[in-house]
């Protein structure tokens, strides 16, 4: 300003770089894309350098939050690159799991240690890779031991965490069938009496209890 | 539309209306009512035209000009909206108030107060344009000053919690378990005589029972012994007859509770041969 | 950084201030709208203090070409409004607003909270409905608290970014309030019964006291 005190007639007279700078620095912060040196000329007051003011900013925000970037032939402000953790918010998104993981879930948690042929027996579908991926990663299931039998199986067991979410001292505790009838999960079995319907033949034997089925079952381990 | 054809008394007051532009902004003034927002509108114009500090209004006078420019307006066959005329009529009490010395036995507001009240009103009206003026004349988001451009959204990572609870687990087990359960349900139906049924064997016999007939005649071979077989053709048969009450072809009748049923067909009546 | 250095061992201290400055700078230039100081707090380190960091910044940009507005409790960036001018390319087309629309927003702004009632009142005319939507759909008028008189009619109270749009930093600061309530131009001055001019009944709503007040007056006529 004070080299241009003695010019003050002069109306045409070129904003100081300082002001030069504060325009560029405006112009820049309010645009919606990077800027060109050219672009800037042709907004600024005649008589005006870009590339000086331009500089000057770059140096004035070098180390600051907010630094003045060339992005191809144009300038723009930007986050400094060390702060980008700052732009990230973690959102927890809450969701229900699917039937497929929860019924593979309690078959794994019922029946552990079982392989996965046999979950699929139980199921009476295929069980698909993603499904015990997503309890594997979930950390509420692991691979346990392989089994003693033609092929090694790997077995799939439920872990501390999975106990910890479902507040179980152990997988034991789980109730068993009877029990769930009694609590009413389970829909009343049609009246046998009067009706004569046919039933068919139960594959299982229902009314054992989970825990001690599951170590008949694999009475290897 | 219509032109005033003599000048407008309240506008004697302004000495510089002589362009023709002020003429024809004057001659707006007048015809164009709706222009103004209400009366009270109106009435800051016509103050203003005072050109005096709304403080020190002449009350009395912008009623008169209001009721000249009223009276003017129906010379003109304008319609004016009621509520000019309710305030034409309010001025027009106000005015007889202001001009008749205070009787001091009359209750409530003097006409002073009325007409300070009035001031009141306009000048608080005329402040808030001038605010609103003032607050439309500063430095607007958008006009002169600006957000940043290109604001960088927060990137949002999702992290995925999955819910589950024990009930799911343990509901999701049993639903595996009990799977095998399910059957559709099949109602037998070798024991049941149905309405339907018994309708058809009623409708064939009714014709040939003039006289009171025990339902359990009714009843078909076979479902006549005791048992499930014969509740149920018993049942249907009585709801079959019900029926045909009420369509009119047989009467029922029974002597006491739990006493046998029995039906006949109705006789013919004289006017129904 | 140097008061920090003989506790290097300590691993979550707080940024230093000049540190956590450039982090609130990031931030706020990042962002489009005005944020709080508790906005800025929950997206910061821990132990950080926001409010320091705010008054350095306001400092560092006064009389630059971006400065740091108080937007009621928020903060932002805003271009310097002197530099207005340079800006055409980015002034955005505004709403055409009606008279009734900003005369309604003044008298909210200056008589906040105001109840409907109170507005045409002042204005001596029915507000649509139309026209109190128009100023909550732009978010520059929210309805405020109910007041506790008969009827407990809602007040409204103008908003954030009405204060953003406006460039004010509270309410409080709306041009010559100070003296339009020295003047008592902003008493609620309740007319006394029989004391009140007639209103217009030019509104969409009929259900206002105007029509009660207009024929009570006439009763004497």
């Amino acid at each position: 300003m004070t080299d241009q005190a003695p010019q003050t007639i002069a109306p045409d007279l070129p904003p100081s770089l300082a002001e030069q700078e504060r325009m560029v620095e405006a112009i820049l912060f309010a645009s919606g894309r990077p800027l060109t040196a050219r672009d800037l000329a042709d907004r600024l007051p005649p008589g005006c350098d870009p590339a000086e003011a331009l500089a000057g900013l770059r140096r004035a925000y070098a180390g600051r939050g907010v630094v003045l970037e060339r992005i191809g032939d144009g300038y723009a402000f930007r986050t400094a690159p060390d702060l980008s953790f700052l732009m990230q918010a973690e959102t927890v998104e809450q969701r229900r799991l699917s039937r497929a993981a929860i019924e593979t879930l309690a078959i794994i948690a019922y029946h552990q240690p079982v392989t996965r042929t046999e979950i699929e027996e139980i199921r009476g579908v295929a069980v698909s890779r993603g499904t015990l991926d997503q309890l594997i990663e979930m950390d509420w299931v692991r691979i346990g031991r392989r089994r003693m039998t033609p092929g090694r199986p790997a077995t799939f067991v439920v872990t501390e965490t999975f106990l910890d979410h479902f507040g179980l001292e152990s997988a034991r505790d789980l109730p068993g069938l009877a029990e769930l009838r009694a609590a009413g999960l389970l829909e009343a079995r049609p009246p046998a009496e009067g009706l004569r319907v046919p039933l068919a033949l139960g594959g299982e034997d229902d009314d054992m209890p989970a825990t001690a089925s599951a170590t008949d079952f694999f009475k290897d381990d | 539309m219509t032109r005033p054809a003599s000048p407008i008394p309240h506008l004697r007051a302004v000495p510089d209306a002589e362009t023709v532009a002020q003429r024809r902004a004057d001659e707006a003034l007048i015809v164009d009512v709706d222009g103004y927002e209400g009366p009270l509108d109106l009435l800051l114009t016509l103050a203003r035209v005072q050109k005096v500090d709304l403080m020190k209004i002449s009350v009395l006078h912008l009623a008169e000009q209001y009721l000249a420019f009223v009276e003017q307006a129906r010379a003109l066959r304008i319609e004016l909206a009621a509520d000019y005329l309710v305030m034409a009529a309010w001025l027009a009490f106000l005015k007889s108030r202001l001009l008749l010395p205070p009787d001091p036995t009359v209750e409530g507001p003097t006409a002073a107060d009325m007409a300070a009240h009035l001031a009141f009103q306009l000048e608080r009206l005329e402040a808030m344009r001038q605010a609103a003026a003032q607050l439309m004349g500063r430095d607007r988001l958008g006009i002169s000053r600006f957000a940043r451009g290109t604001p960088e959204a927060v990137a949002r990572t999702r992290r995925t919690e999955w819910q589950a609870g024990l009930i799911d687990l343990m509901r999701a087990y049993a639903r595996l378990k009990t799977r095998g359960e399910f059957r559709p349900y099949a109602f037998d139906r070798r024991d049941v005589f149905t309405m339907e049924q018994a309708l058809d064997r009623l409708r064939g016999m009714i014709g040939y029972v003039g006289d009171w007939t025990d339902l359990s005649d009714f009843l078909p071979e076979g479902w006549d012994a005791r048992g499930a077989r014969r509740r149920s053709a018993t049942a249907a048969t009585f709801a079959a007859s019900l029926e045909l009450a009420r369509q009119g072809r047989i009467e029922i009748r029974q002597p006491g509770a739990f006493a046998p049923i029995s039906f006949r067909r109705k006789p013919p009546t004289l006017d129904q041969p």
